[in-house]
């Protein structure tokens, strides 16, 4: 489908639809803190600064409330800022600011102004950062009315769907795995869009269907490469956008398979595994012929030993099992 | 001091306290009959701030407040019947009725919206002088704000973050002696909010704030500074909060009744209305003014009782909005 | 069931239970905002000054983010803090020390220390308080391991869970809904404590369940009153705590019933009903024989005009059609 | 100044501080072998801060600390061995594994933990030092934390909260001059974060953090003052990270190699072993305490290796414990 051209990183992805989208548009501006903003371990800025100056690239103090708000600030009056939060832990800082300021402003003012404006941040487990640098919060944020939430789980989505969310008028919480910033893949050369609200099928299937997103894409299509030695033919649906949510994919799969199974990383209970299986279990009922599983992460803080840490995330054999299961009610 | 402020400047000056004088007690009265709905946080007693400061300003200069905003919005200039609708709840409000007392706005004229978050309107105003910075317009940004505001870390990390990236915001506090309940020597260690500003080297000035030729004249000094700098800076408004805190409050069984006489004594149309008289305006023409207010007021009042309710539909809509992006 | 021996508030039966438990125990202390904790609108801690003393209430600025870390600190070194937020919006404000602080730190710490402590806050729509506050943050809570989280529904529920919130030696979310505040109902005599972890069944019925909390179940129990004149038989179950979660009483009347209503007044996207859905859709599937319904608040921030408000919040008339909507398909 | 410790006394200051570098040091090579996971912030020269003031300490007294935990954990007492396992996520660590070197603690010293989260020390430090209130037990607590967490809200609110309500914390800025790549003055606008102190009304402090005796001299005075009164103060430590902000950062693209090595010049260590030189101490005495931390070091590396990993199912437990209140 997508014209391989190259392969990037999916960091690079991100990076290569910020620099397109700045020399687009002169309202688009980045903002995050200075420290760790130019360059670091995760450099979510990286490039920007050499290219477009440091007057679109605004480095700030730690201060992530005040940082949020100033974007929305800037967003109300004509700009569209890109925030990079750095690690989604730090998210829960501007949590208010997030949640209550800028999901909420346009409708609280009746729609006197838009508000394109992208927060960008690093989610999930890897290499024993520990609970305060494992969080992923897309359950809190698809919460709020008035945010989308994006989880991309590829190069080229990373580049189309950051693109589609910095020509958004409306806020996006745009959350980038960790585990996937150095991951791999094909990205079309030339302007490259990803639209919201459209589910991709990365893998056919007739028996039971796995919906998940983010870093659990490439358990499910592992998964369902074993489910397939084992008879079992599992479809892989990726979300990519949270809110807008893809109903129609996901219960169309759900009607050819009448199995669903929903994973994601982040915790189990009350995550965003619960809405899909919501979704479903209400408007797909007829066509469940099996419980509905999730995989998810196990409701503990992520504990920092590698043994402990592995035993919270959710993994491809989990997801056979939960699969496996359902396909035995059937 | 302020001794060049023409008679017919000082006569407008009243008519826009006044104006917002007339239309909080009209509004308090409303709310009490039941006919305007939600909680009313007034400014009786504070309108000198809010009208010698947007008096200081240019139109395309941008306001954001708090859960007490009335003041600053019509202060801005925003229409007074479609304020009245926004507290009526009616669909001809700035914000369709969606928003009410806490956040009333007028993006018309560059009034970005009380807001019911202490301290939050601070960076929002930082970001609008973020946005004037980029455009290069000339525009500076007010963030009105309490005193309580600046027991917040909202108010630290947007004064630090105004002076780290340079930007020109106007930061407001209206020390009206009362968070709520809490009398501010209880909840603050530093006599004055403007003594913070040492921390963000940036400067801070203590202004009379029932006085409103003092506050014009120090608004006028300061925000000509902070548009010529392109960078920020700190004014303390020292008043007095007549009322309770809000509707339900009457505010006197943690006050005073001295206390709450002596600042009644201190009222700044009083005081301005006095001075006009000493500058030999007749009582006449003072008269006329407040009659002004009262017409302006009932006129909105008339406006927003006609007025058509929003179709209950419409509060699905409008939550995402604009241009998709797709 | 309950010895009825006098009827108080919601109100007057949780400052019963600070009172009694302050009382009992002199290590319990509460704080919250100055302004307004002694008396005002909501009178969080009405008169524990008086009986206890300034040093056992402690009045703090307008800083939620402090004051739970200080609660914490307090709690990890053997005090019992009850924090009182007031309105449950602020609680955003202090959603990093909530969910990345004391949901925690007893499991970061290897146990190492208990955290007992009880944040207390005024939840819900009333009276176009409007968007800003009118909040309810149940599903986020619900989603941090390490939280417990209570939603009383009547004054002798308020009595007893927050004193058994009180003595629990983990941190707990007490959210109070503003409607419930002047409502008024029979409250035991004497020692009265509610355990966690035990839905309350409210009302017997064989057709279809309805499952809630907090300020949803006088509208649940009006709907199964005139689904009762419809001939159908609602059974009514009121959680009351969220975590942990009485998942045997849910699914043991969706055992009988086959059908599941859920519904709360916040948002429905990624709400709590979600996962009480997704439980029963996985664990209570062989049950089901219609799908499952969320009566729940609409996605939208809520809007201040009275007529726009009552629009977005959930009533009995959407139960009574949901539960019709369900028993259809039976 | 400081003229009055006796030798022993510095010697013991030399071993607690050779003890953590050596820890640091060798955890640095660990890590970077994969043998101990996870990013890790080392406080190498920074040692003085946080021995001088543990020093001035009594046991009881209460301690936090930021994600550059390590040498608070160490100089408040924290067992080496437990310690190390708990960098190594092993089931001996005193979190079990399951915080390393982000979340070191140890509760048994009083030591509540490094945090990961810029600014959150500061109010568990408060929390403690209301619990010594309530308790009377005298105890202090002592809050460290980075000038970069000066920057956020959480510095500000729990200062002013901590004067507000009047507890006994010592807050201590270990100003190492860089919050990750920004330099001190990209991101606060005043030269010292003690001039923060004025606001809040309490007492403000500069000290030379490299010098060991400065600290222990300045701390025991502020600490003994932080007791008497049941009052915060704040004290500002001048030092400097030598190493990158954390493991995987070589410190050097954003620093002048002429001003790191000006601070390697003012190595704390070694300017306690020059002073101790001075004062007549032999070499050899020098070399028997830098030993003994070596020695002590490797002790807990051949522990810490040979200990057990956590059983995997016990992830699922301690979520929640003690008494469920039923
Ligand atoms: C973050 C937050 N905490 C608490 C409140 C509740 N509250 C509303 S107004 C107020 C007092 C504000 O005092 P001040 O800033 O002095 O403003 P004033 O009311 O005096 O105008 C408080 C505590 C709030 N709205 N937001
Ligand atoms: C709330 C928050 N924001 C951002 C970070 C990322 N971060 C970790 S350390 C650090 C710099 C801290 O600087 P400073 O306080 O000076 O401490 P130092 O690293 O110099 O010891 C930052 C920004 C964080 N951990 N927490
Ligand atoms: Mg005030
Ligand atoms: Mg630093």
């Amino acid at each position: 489908m997508i014209p391989v051209s190259r392969e990037i990183t999916f960091g690079e992805a991100t990076l290569e639809a910020v620099r397109e989208e700045m020399r687009r548009d002169d309202r688009v501006f980045a903002i995050g803190e200075d420290s760790g903003v130019r360059g670091g371990s995760f450099p979510i800025f990286r490039g920007i600064a050499e290219e477009f100056g440091d007057a679109r690239l605004i480095g700030t103090p730690i201060c992530e409330g005040a940082t949020t708000n100033t974007a929305l600030g800037a967003a109300m009056t004509g700009m569209r800022p890109i925030v990079g939060l750095h690690f989604a832990d730090f998210m829960l800082r501007a949590m208010d600011e997030i949640g209550d300021q800028v999901a909420r402003a346009r409708y609280t003012f009746g729609g006197q102004c838009d508000v394109p404006m992208v927060i960008r941040a690093y989610d999930g487990v890897v290499n024993s950062a520990a609970t305060q640098h494992s969080g992923a919060y897309e359950a809190i944020f698809a919460h709020f009315p008035g945010l989308k939430v994006v989880m991309p789980s590829t190069p080229a989505d990373a580049k189309g769907l950051l693109k589609t969310a910095i020509r958004d008028d409306n806020p996006v919480i745009f959350l980038e795995h960790k585990r996937l910033l150095r991951t791999r893949g094909p990205v079309p050369d030339g302007e490259h869009l990803t639209p919201f609200g459209h589910a991709a099928v990365r893998r056919a299937g007739a028996d039971v269907s796995i919906v998940g997103y983010g870093i659990m894409m490439s358990q499910a299509l592992a998964a369902a490469e074993r489910l397939a030695g084992d008879g079992i033919d599992a479809e892989v649906i990726d979300l990519r956008t949270l809110v807008p949510l893809d109903e129609d994919t996901v219960l169309a799969s759900v009607a050819r398979t009448g199995r669903l199974v929903v994973t994601h990383e982040s915790w189990r209970r009350s995550g965003f595994g619960a809405e899909v299986a919501a979704v479903v279990a209400e408007k797909g009922f007829a066509d469940l012929r099996a419980p509905v599983m999730r995989v998810a992460g196990e409701d503990v803080p992520v504990p920092f030993s590698p043994v402990l840490e592995q035993r919270v995330i959710p993994n491809a054999e989990g997801i056979v099992d939960a699969a496996k299961s359902a396909c035995g009610h059937g | 001091m302020s001794g060049d402020v023409s008679n017919e400047r000082m006569l407008e000056l009243l008519l826009q306290m006044a104006r917002i004088r007339t239309f909080e007690e009209t509004i308090e009265r409303l709310n009490r009959e039941g006919r305007i709905p939600g909680f009313l946080h007034t400014s009786i007693g504070q309108e000198a701030c809010a009208v010698g400061t947007c008096e200081a300003l240019e139109g395309g200069d941008y306001v954001t407040s708090t859960h007490r905003g009335h003041g600053h919005c019509i202060a801005k200039g925003a229409d007074l019947r479609a304020t009245m609708c926004e507290l009526y709840g009616k669909a001809a409000g700035q914000n369709g009725g969606r928003g009410g007392s806490m956040h009333v706005s007028d993006f018309g004229v560059n009034m970005l919206g009380a807001n019911a978050i202490v301290g939050a309107g601070l960076g929002i105003a930082l970001g609008a002088a973020l946005s004037s910075k980029f455009h290069e317009s000339g525009r500076i940004s007010v963030a009105f704000f309490g005193e309580g505001a600046s027991t917040n870390g909202a108010f630290h990390e947007n004064l630090n973050l105004a002076s780290s990236i340079g930007v020109p915001v106007l930061f407001v506090c209206e020390n009206n002696g009362y968070a709520h309940e809490a009398p501010v020597q209880k909840i603050l260690s530093v006599p004055n909010v403007a003594d913070f500003h040492t921390g963000y080297g940036i400067p801070g000035h203590i202004v009379d704030g029932n006085d409103v030729l003092a506050v014009l004249e120090v608004m006028t000094e300061v925000a000509g500074m902070v548009r010529a700098t392109g960078r920020p800076a700190l004014v303390e408004a020292k008043t007095y909060r007549q009322r309770g805190h809000h509707g339900g409050d009457s505010g006197r069984h943690y006050r005073s009744a001295d206390e709450i006489e002596a600042w009644l004594a201190k009222d700044p149309i009083l005081r301005l209305s006095r001075r006009l008289i000493e500058s030999g305006v007749e009582r006449e023409a003072i008269d006329a003014v407040l009659a002004d207010a009262t017409r302006e007021v009932e006129d909105a009042v008339d406006f927003a009782e006609a007025a058509p309710l929003p179709d209950p539909e419409s509060a699905l809509l409008e939550v995402y909005g604009g241009d998709s992006g797709e």
